[in-house]
């Protein structure tokens, strides 16, 4: 089987006059953590949506996905054939429970029934931590970090080959993102390649096997993280800096 | 001496999220200051709350020894603070010409108005070179000239910049600086929020550092962090390897 | 021939009274964000606010239209007060608004049962007589529904685009915070804007009075056309709402001539049908 | 079983034994109408309250049942038992006829078109004399019988527990429905569409299959209360009707089973109430409104939440959520 899982090729989404994500190309190795970069506005979130279709694809351009051309896929078939996102915002089911948010996506994306989803949502719960006491209460009671739990969990209940993970660590406290480290670490063991996209560099610098930086929705730099900070091109989209 | 303003233990939020956990922080009479730290922490809804569009739940806002805390919108900008906010579509359909007339809205906007016209296309000329174009039509650059050029037009006593940089080329964001210098110049205090230290540097006198609601370091120019340090204000721990 | 233009002409009329309608709900739908189910009440209201005032105070036709124009307005300050602005902040402000309107809209016209009662009522026309148009006859009154109906579009148009307090409200339609930031009183702007719409619907009202029977639901065909105009033209300008009214107008003109009476609603909803599927934000839509 | 779901089942036990405490036939036939409305409100609820379909267009199905049994019965000679079934079918398809552009619009899109199919339905109605009776309607249709026994003898007893019987299959329709995968779909797709889509939710086909399934108890009840009343009127998808529904529905409270049959119970009887007081025909209506008005500002939630929290189930407050992201 051929080794690059996903595939982006000269892809742009334009609106409106605006080029958010401008000729981005890049490949995605099956097994890898991949880290996704860059100052804010700079195309991230979007590149996210128009790989999973979410709410529409590419403007133009081309995303291949285990071989097969799924830009122009509706978005829930693209999540049924593997590609699991998480958001920023919205980041939850807020009437629903973690078991009922599991079942859903457990039928749904997992085409699962409902003794295989229970099952599943136990595997999936124990592998993110979440505390088997907050299964039955609303989304919306639970923590910021609970609720990350479980979008992440959510995701994984089909087993997708990729999870894409939005900012996972926004508004999360610093023994939280150390969870979060050692939770994705252990996502991807299991067999899941990963998309990170991540403001908080510590976090993407320690987990992602590679990095990608984009800026005015063109990638500017990848190859290996911690060179690529060290890239002046980088630091400068970044802090702007004029020294030097 | 009495400070311009001042923002003692504000606490404000939206609906049951609350964003700022007290914050206080104030800006001495011909001052300018620097706001930054990682997204989400509450600089925006700081300016927000200054400006009124979100009501602080707890605290006091002082804008030259009035409080204001609790003012509706039309009154604090009548007062003269200005708030240029973040990422600023403005009126989308409407054309350059007309957004900034409109701007000039208040009792006290209103005087001079026609010369600040004039000199907000000085200052800015690629607006007066479209002065026919909507909104919507123009480049993220040329939006944070009329978002600027529109704070200018109220005839601010102190104008707040939120991220008037955000997603500009290093070319556009330097000749913004520029402008933003020339403002700052004419006798405007400032409070810029911005990503970049080195640029706030170059504008303001003091910097606050902004994290989960409240500031957790302040900063003169005299003792302006390196650039590791800088690195590491913003990325946390190790962020440099 | 003459048919041809005798439907034109039919067209031409209704067209003005949907462009008259629509363009009122458009102006509360871009400033407010609202779609106001009174609109028809509130055209049903002006209607008998200036019967009672012509008619039954004996004050003469002008002084009822007046009357209706500004008593339509001056209700439609208090539904905006008391229904709206309290759901500004609410997660669900279009769905909860469009409640409280309906409800709102049963207020006045059960209210209007119990004060004006049953009996069917009319305006004496504004100015008698008849006016030859194309070769056909039409009233005096409808070829000034004809005229009206332009000039106040324009008039509303102008409003919007060149006066400072037009500008604020456009503004505020298109960026809330924006304009709140520049020292528009965001509520006031949202009370004029209904204020001003729902002046219209009274003038609207007061002028249909002299040609239709007012009754309570008055305004119920109307407010559906005006909805049919507003599915076909988008919400967003007041130039695409006008032009989709008399488009309708027109549409529906030739229809009672092709299809006749019977089958003309059936036509106009499957036409409704076919467009969203072919153009979900409508034909002018852009959104 | 839920705490809501057993109150539920005391409600129909009850409601079981009050033709023997009721004997008369009016009160029997406002509980006949109540258990209508009752069923039209709940399943209203379903596409606007679990599902966030901004439906006004409710009322089409259940005037689809009403017309569909009018013409089968009268002019097709249909027998009536035959013919309320053919509601659910005939209702069935004007829900996916509305649905297909609904399904892609949003928000006041899907209110204009719903509210417009509804009130196109009733000038079809009327322009259409020929087939419907246009505003004067059908009238003396023919009325159920199970052999000779006729439904209308003793005073309306058989009405009565077939209209009993409906509202509870409708409910337990909808418990079941609420309860399965799709349900808790349902509430996904209200509250975070993007997620739900990226778990592999159809939007567009959620948004179908709730229609239809909402319409087909509704337009069962449209097919029975015209055997039942033996008169179609257009009167059945009017302002009127529609907004009494609509405050039964909010009423009682979005998110919930219970609420909307608890409120269609409990204003038919308070309308009817008013009713009887004189000169007050049209004032209830202004009184059902302003109560309408009322809920949505003090209790969004409907009346529901109210009671749930002067009851609360045990279930843990909120817990505090720390800064955002």
């Amino acid at each position: 089987m051929n080794d690059t899982i996903l595939e982006v090729v000269d892809a742009s989404k334009h609106f409106a006059g605006l080029k958010a994500v401008n000729g981005v190309s890049f490949g995605v190795t099956r097994g890898e953590i991949l880290g996704i970069a860059g100052p804010n506005g700079s195309g991230k979130s979007t590149l996210f949506n128009l790989i999973t279709g979410v709410p529409f694809g590419p403007t133009s351009g081309e995303i291949r996905f285990q071989g097969q051309r799924i830009d122009r896929w509706p978005a829930h078939r693209i999540a049924r054939a593997g590609l699991a996102r998480t958001f920023q915002k919205d980041a939850e089911f807020p009437d629903l429970t973690a078991d009922e948010t599991l079942l859903i996506c457990g039928t749904y994306n997992g085409q699962l029934g409902r003794v295989a989803a229970r099952t599943r949502s136990d595997e999936v719960l124990g592998l993110v931590g979440f505390a088997d006491t907050r299964r039955g209460i609303p989304s919306r009671n639970l923590s910021v970090y609970e609720k990350k739990q479980l979008m992440i969990a959510s995701g994984l209940m089909s087993r997708p080959a990729v999870l894409m993970l939005d900012e996972p660590a926004s508004g999360l406290t610093k023994p939280e993102i150390e969870n979060l480290d050692r939770l994705l670490v252990a996502v991807n063991a299991s067999g899941v390649t990963v998309l990170l996209i991540e403001h908080v560099l510590s976090l993407l610098l320690s987990i992602s096997q590679r990095l990608i930086v984009l800026n005015q929705g063109s990638v500017l730099a990848e190859g290996n993280p911690a060179e690529v900070v060290r890239n002046e091109a980088v630091i400068t989209a970044y802090l702007g800096g004029r020294k030097q | 001496m009495m400070p311009l303003l001042d923002v003692k233990d504000v606490q404000a939020g939206y609906g049951d999220m609350r964003v700022l956990h007290g914050l206080s922080l104030h800006i001495g009479p011909q001052e300018s200051i620097g706001l930054f730290g990682p997204n989400g922490h509450g600089k925006t809804t700081l300016l927000k709350t200054i400006s009124s569009l979100v009501r602080p739940t707890a605290g006091s806002i002082t804008f030259d020894g009035t409080d204001i805390t609790g003012r509706k919108p039309p009154a604090i900008v009548e007062a003269g603070l200005i708030h240029a906010p973040q990422g600023n579509t403005l009126f989308g359909n409407m054309r350059i010409a007309e957004t900034l007339e409109l701007a000039a809205f208040s009792k006290r906007a209103s005087n001079g108005a026609e010369k600040r016209l004039d000199e907000v296309y000085a200052l800015f000329p690629r607006l007066a070179e479209r002065k026919t174009q909507l909104a919507k039509t123009l480049s993220g650059g040329e939006r944070q000239m009329l978002s600027i050029g529109c704070a200018l037009m109220c005839a601010p006593r102190l104008l707040m910049l939120d991220e008037p940089t955000l997603g500009l080329s290093p070319r556009l964001k330097e000749e913004l600086g520029a402008a933003i210098g020339e403002i700052s110049k004419s006798g405007v205090p400032l409070i810029v929020v911005e990503q970049d230290i080195e640029f706030l540097l170059s504008l303001t006198d003091r910097l606050y550092l902004v994290e989960h609601g409240v500031v957790v370091r302040e900063i003169d120019r005299a003792s302006a962090p390196d650039h590791e340090e800088v690195m590491r204000l913003y990325f946390g721990e190790g962020g440099t390897h | 021939m003459d048919t041809l233009l005798a439907t034109l002409v039919s067209g031409l009329v209704l067209g003005s009274l949907y462009a008259l309608m629509a363009s009122g709900l458009s102006l509360v739908w871009t400033t407010l964000g609202v779609f106001n189910f009174t609109h028809g009440a509130l055209m049903m209201v002006g209607a008998f606010i200036a019967w009672t005032v012509s008619e039954a105070a004996g004050a003469g036709p002008v002084a009822g239209v007046v009357a209706g124009t500004l008593g339509a307005g001056l209700i439609g300050i208090v539904i905006e007060r008391l229904v709206i602005r309290p759901f500004y902040a609410s997660r669900n402000m279009l769905l909860v608004t469009a409640m409280t309107t309906l409800a709102v809209t049963i207020i006045l016209e059960r209210g209007a049962q119990m004060i004006w009662g049953p009996r069917l009522k009319q305006l004496p026309p504004l100015v008698d007589g008849e006016i030859r148009l194309f070769g056909n006859a039409i009233s005096a009154h409808e070829a000034l529904l004809l005229v009206a109906a332009p000039i106040i579009l324009i008039a509303l148009w102008r409003f919007t685009v060149s006066s400072k307090i037009g500008r604020s409200l456009r503004a505020v339609g298109q960026n809330q915070d924006s304009a709140a930031l520049i020292g528009v009183d965001v509520p006031t702007a949202f009370a004029l804007a209904f204020a001003i719409s729902a002046a219209l619907a009274g003038l609207t009202g007061a002028l249909l009075g002299s040609i239709r029977f007012i009754t309570p639901a008055m305004g119920s065909e109307p407010l559906t056309k005006a909805m049919i105009v507003v599915i076909f033209g988008g919400l967003g300008s007041l130039g695409s709402t006008a032009g989709a009214a008399y488009l309708i107008g027109f549409i529906e003109a030739f229809l009672v001539l092709w299809v006749g009476l019977y089958w003309t609603p059936f036509a106009l909803f499957l036409l409704m049908i076919l467009v969203l599927l072919l153009r979900p934000n409508g034909i002018f839509g852009k959104r | 079983m839920t705490r809501n779901n057993l109150l539920l089942l005391a409600l129909f036990v009850v409601l079981a034994f009050v033709p023997q405490i009721f004997t008369d036939g009016y009160v029997r036939h406002l509980f006949i109408i109540a258990f209508i409305y009752a069923i039209i409100a709940s399943n209203w609820n379903l596409s606007l309250g679990h599902c966030g379909i901004f439906n006004f267009g409710h009322m089409t199905f259940f005037g689809i049942g009403v017309y569909t049994a009018a013409i089968l019965t009268k002019t097709a000679g249909v027998n009536p038992w035959l013919a309320i079934p053919a509601c659910a079918v005939t209702a069935a398809i004007s829900a996916v006829i509305m649905a297909a552009p609904v399904a892609r619009l949003k928000g006041i899109y899907v209110v204009l078109v719903t509210f417009a199919v509804n009130q196109l339905m009733v000038q079809l109605v009327l322009s259409q004399a020929d087939l419907t009776g246009g505003a004067k309607g059908l009238v003396r249709l023919p009325f159920l019988t199970i052999g000779d026994y006729s439904f209308i003898r003793d005073y309306k007893l058989g009405y009565y527990y077939l209209a009993l019987i409906l509202l509870a299959l409708s409910t337990a329709f909808l418990i079941l429905v609420a309860g399965s995968p799709f349900g808790k779909s349902l509430k996904a797709v209200r509250d975070a569409e993007d997620y739900a889509t990226a778990r592999g939710i159809s939007v567009a086909r959620t948004r179908i299959s709730v229609l239809v399934l909402s319409a087909i108890f509704t337009g069962i009840a449209g097919g029975f209360y015209t055997v039942y009343l033996r008169v179609a009127s257009p009167e059945v998808f009017g302002f009127g009707t529609m907004s009494l529904v609509l405050s039964m529905v909010l009423i009682g409270g979005i998110n919930s089973v219970l609420g909307p049959v608890i409120a269609a119970l409990a204003l038919t009887f308070a309308s009817e109430a008013m009713a009887g007081i004189g000169g007050f025909e049209d004032a209830r209506y202004i009184v059902i409104a302003v109560a309408m008005i009322l809920v949505l500002r003090l209790a969004p939630g409907g009346l529901i939440q109210i009671l749930e929290r002067l009851a609360p189930t045990g279930q843990k407050p909120a817990t505090p959520t720390r800064s955002p992201a």
